[in-house]
């Protein structure tokens, strides 16, 4: 069972599941699993993970520590740079057999423009997310928790492209509802919510950060709670479309964000227990939305 | 059988469920035996599986586990009619995960992805294959050892455990494998590298298959690097998704960080930092 | 098994486990258990649940739901309001085998006044902690949320009482380290974090949120790497003592927090699912502890 | 047996583990006997109990469950020697919680809690006791129905289910309730209350002791009242703790909000507002 096709600021979409930028390679998967991954890819629009202009090696290991239904990463955004992003990893990706977003992190103003610049000039690219919000990166969470500096990041770049612009906001904000409605007045044309919840662990055998860069962030069903929250704050707020995520593993949760007032959701963590959770949580998605249509029916005989 | 320059056989894009068909004691290990019923029949040695229980994966010590484990699968008996495999995995119970794998019982379900990552390139026609594992590194040797034997290469090959209960392991390979342990209560005592010098110092026309704990790893680099004796470790690194989604399970090589998940995690000695 | 005695703000406890506010009613559960409570009491220093001069009901039900290792709450500070908590209250608080410290909230700058001097007065409390956690009626914004109006709020109360002050900071600040920063310069002796996530849940049968005040509260496991992640931020910032909480549910838990940079720690959710779970905690943090010296005297071998 | 004014027997301070006898399916539910080596032997009907899965209790569906769930005593059965009980609980699955627990077999520990809150006072000698249960509601009353006989006192017992599967309950009662179901499957076609105000009508010196859903204790309210029969409801509210620490299992009163699991669970319907 699929669901309906929707649409994401003017993108046409086959479904209603994105993935989690970050969350999901789908160059190594087809490395892994071949032509099969493409035959039943598990989202209906691809995200890529967040490019910055220079390349990155991301940050020292242990990147991975498991939480009580979650998980903590420090992986620190490692990329390949714009350029070479372009150039080697865009001409696969844009075979990939749904629409594609790419998501960029600046550490300046500058270096933002210079992205959304570019990427936004590339054909095959259908939305450009901006993350202003990775808590690995010290500037992202100071830009993403302060709307009078997201809504001039934003204002900034809205000229550079005609492609829908989504802002992914930072948990860490005190109010991100009011960083999504500085990002709306700017000219944004989504937001998507939540990045991780700053965590940290210790390893019991040291008494030590367990992560190489002593702090991360907190994903998975742990976090849903938070995000749903978050979610409902923003929709009670913007008018713009609402990409929903935190903690996602069934239809029940992805209903769950709809009902808070997503618009569209998209899977992160869950992808890693399962690189077909994406097509699950859709099939899911579908009977509870059938089996809702079918209620009402009934009520209004 | 493909014997492709890069060793890795496809694995279906989705988390399966297998069936558990015995879980033996073999010592202070567990030997899981289960039934893989569309998996590919031929994964390569030196390739992993994604393993979770099928129900209550979760409320274990400190609300874990959450996250699928990785595992090198053992053996693998490819089922008539050329679909589905027989796949076997040694255990150690050392958490949560492996705890709760170890609890599986004949009949449960087991969910798993894979085959994943790069197995054992075949050894050059003139270097003598050489496998060395340490404790439950020995896991993926098995399989290996076995596919030598069928192609008229039978290796050398060196174990090394802490004790006794731990080298019954031992036991599952098909030739009487040289066995050291830290304590002496079977075999030499010792640490495994000690044989291994010796007999590379005997015969350098070697390449080594090694897969073991990260301090015998390092020696056995540094043993093969002062003998000029060509290596490929089968590293271990803390992993989510096993297939290259996270970039959580890296090692740092020549050229940056690589993904032992994607990149190995069977590396060339050579090429690791 | 049972740990060392320690001091927090020169009060001596008879161990480093106290409770969360809100999260243990020693009047209830001694009708449930009887004396056996006392007999052996689980916590080293017992914190009554938030107070406020007026009276409150609390919020409507349903109060309570569950989420991934943890739960959502929004029980909204029921409580029988200064005058008759002094009256009825504290003469059976009293009587506890543990010091009591006595958690404040107001909702201006003279209710807390009102408060902190009127418990401040009383014997038989030892601590008072003030939760900041809550909206300023005059400017709106969670007093918590902002170091200015924390350090403004601590001042005013600093001169009323000898006992020792401990804040209890809010989660949804932006830089808790700050916050925390700014109680000690105002003369906190202590900081006590973390306060529940805020959350919500959706109720699948209705698509509405599932409890009464449509949000809530997060705690349990669920939070402990985001409470871990913010006592080590407190810790890097503050000499005071901190009171570290968040998820902590074994004597492995605890040890991280005081890894961290805690000096004590409180039990909240754990105490739901064992009302000894306290106790239990202690004796694990005990063997733990003992098993540490036993190695570095190994060592020092 | 004591009968202070307050029906509750104390319960031992902490979390204990009991185990799991049996557990039988009763129609559409669970009957799960377990051995309480320590507990009171003697609770007092309409008292309960929270239960967890000894083990795993956690990773079903939706990553939960994770609160111990709060179960009525069904009935108890003191061990020789004064202390220790068997305690029996109905249950029906209706999540994560109840369906773990249906998985227990026996042998599995139980971690319990209780007993807990405020049961059934004795009814005045004046007024004849009558029982009325709605579904798994019927679980209190089983224990309540043993003591008034063994105390002379039987009472009349009123049952009202959805269908045949879940009347199998009715079974369980020492004397031949009157029963109800929704579809006529099994006794009268109905509900419940209608054969209540029958009673009722035909001898209103009773005093009622109700546990049921929601929409039924409402029903079973109205028609007490209207009659001016006093009646003992037996509510359920969700909780976390089960002993006053949470603040979160509160239903309205005429004095403002009261805690189901220490001011209740039985409460006199005067007091509800
Ligand atoms: C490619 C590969 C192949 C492998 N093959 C095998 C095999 O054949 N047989 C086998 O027995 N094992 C194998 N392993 C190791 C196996 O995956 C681990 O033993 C397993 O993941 C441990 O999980 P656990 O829950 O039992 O233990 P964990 O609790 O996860 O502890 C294992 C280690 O993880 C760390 N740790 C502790 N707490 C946490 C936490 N909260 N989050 C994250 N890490 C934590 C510690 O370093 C601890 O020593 C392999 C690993 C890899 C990467
Ligand atoms: C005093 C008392 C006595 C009881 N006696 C019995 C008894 O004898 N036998 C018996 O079978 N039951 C009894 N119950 C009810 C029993 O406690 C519940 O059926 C049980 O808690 C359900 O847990 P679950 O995980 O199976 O279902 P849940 O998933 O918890 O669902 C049960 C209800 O909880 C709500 N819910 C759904 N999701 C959540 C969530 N995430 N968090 C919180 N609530 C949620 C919904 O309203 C759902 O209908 C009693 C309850 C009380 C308070
Ligand atoms: C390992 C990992 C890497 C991530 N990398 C990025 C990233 O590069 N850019 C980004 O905007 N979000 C990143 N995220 C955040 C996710 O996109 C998502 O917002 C978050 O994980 C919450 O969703 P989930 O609980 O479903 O995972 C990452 C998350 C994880 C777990
Ligand atoms: C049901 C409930 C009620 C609470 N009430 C209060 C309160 O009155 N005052 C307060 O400062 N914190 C209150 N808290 C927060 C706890 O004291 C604690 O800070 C938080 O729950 C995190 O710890 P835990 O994960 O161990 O529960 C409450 C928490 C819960 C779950
Ligand atoms: S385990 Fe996720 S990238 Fe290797
Ligand atoms: S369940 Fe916690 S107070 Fe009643």
């Amino acid at each position: 069972m699929r669901p309906e096709p929707v649409e994401l600021c003017g993108v046409p979409l086959r479904g209603p599941i994105l993935n989690g930028s970050g969350t999901f390679d789908a160059i190594a998967a087809h490395r892994a699993f071949g032509d099969a991954l493409l035959e039943s890819f598990p989202f209906d629009c691809f995200v890529s993970k967040t490019i910055t202009v220079a390349p990155r090696d991301g940050n020292p290991p242990p990147r991975l520590w498991e939480a009580p239904a979650g998980m903590i990463n420090s992986i620190g955004l490692p990329n390949k740079g714009l350029e070479r992003f372009l150039e080697l990893d865009l001409p696969q990706l844009a075979t990939l057999p749904v629409p594609l977003c790419v998501s960029v992190m600046g550490f300046s103003h500058d270096e933002l423009a210079t992205l959304v610049g570019a990427v936004g000039a590339v054909e095959d690219i259908g939305l450009v997310e901006i993350n202003v919000s990775c808590p690995n990166v010290e500037t992202g969470t100071i830009v993403g928790a302060d709307p009078g500096e997201t809504e001039a990041a934003v204002r900034r770049l809205r000229p550079l492209t005609e492609k829908p612009l989504i802002v992914k906001l930072t948990p860490s904000a005190t109010d991100p509802a009011a960083v999504a409605a500085a990002a709306e007045a700017a000219g944004a044309d989504a937001v998507a919510l939540i990045n991780t919840l700053k965590g940290m662990a210790i390893d019991p055998r040291t008494r030590q950060p367990s992560l190489g860069n002593r702090t991360g962030g907190l994903s998975g069903p742990a976090v849903r709670a938070v995000a749903l929250e978050q979610v409902a704050a923003v929709a009670a707020r913007v008018d713009i479309p609402i990409v929903g995520m935190g903690g996602i593993a069934s239809g029940r949760d992805a209903d769950d964000f709809l009902a808070a007032g997503a618009s569209v959701v998209a899977v992160g963590t869950e992808s890693f227990r399962d690189p077909a959770a994406g097509r699950r949580i859709a099939a899911e998605l579908a009977a509870i939305r059938a089996a809702m249509r079918d209620a009402s029916a009934g009520a209004a005989l | 059988m493909t014997l492709t320059a890069e060793a890795r056989t496809l694995a279906p894009p989705e988390r399966r469920i297998a069936e558990v068909r015995s879980v033996e004691r073999i010592g202070a290990y567990d030997l899981i035996t289960a039934r893989d019923p569309i998996g590919p029949p031929d994964p390569r040695p030196g390739q992993f599986y994604m393993l979770a229980a099928g129900e209550r994966w979760g409320g274990g010590a400190g609300e874990r586990p959450y996250l699928p484990r990785a595992f090198s699968y053992a053996r693998a008996r490819p089922l008539a009619g050329g679909q589905g495999v027989d796949l076997q995995f040694l255990l150690e119970e050392v958490g949560p995960g492996t705890c709760r794998l170890g609890e599986l019982v004949a009949g449960d379900p087991l969910a798993l992805l894979g085959p994943l990552g790069i197995g054992f390139e075949s050894p050059p026609a003139d270097r003598r294959p050489l496998l060395v594992g340490g404790g439950i590194g020995v896991a993926p040797l098995l399989c290996w050892d076995d596919e030598l034997r069928a192609g008229a290469r039978e290796p050398g090959v060196l174990l090394g455990f802490r004790s006794a209960g731990h080298a019954r392991a031992a036991d599952l390979f098909a030739g009487s494998p040289d066995v050291s342990t830290d304590d002496g209560s079977v075999g030499r005592a010792g640490v495994v590298t000690e044989p291994l010098r010796a007999d590379l110092e005997r015969d350098p026309l070697a390449v080594v298959h090694a897969c073991g704990p990260e301090g015998m790893l390092d020696a056995v680099r540094s043993v093969c690097g002062e003998l000029g004796v060509p290596a490929r470790l089968a590293l271990e690194a803390g992993m989510a998704c096993g297939y290259g989604a996270c970039f959580g399970c890296v090692v740092p090589t020549v050229d940056g960080y690589a993904r032992v998940c994607v990149d190995g995690p069977v590396f060339d000695a050579a090429v690791l930092a």
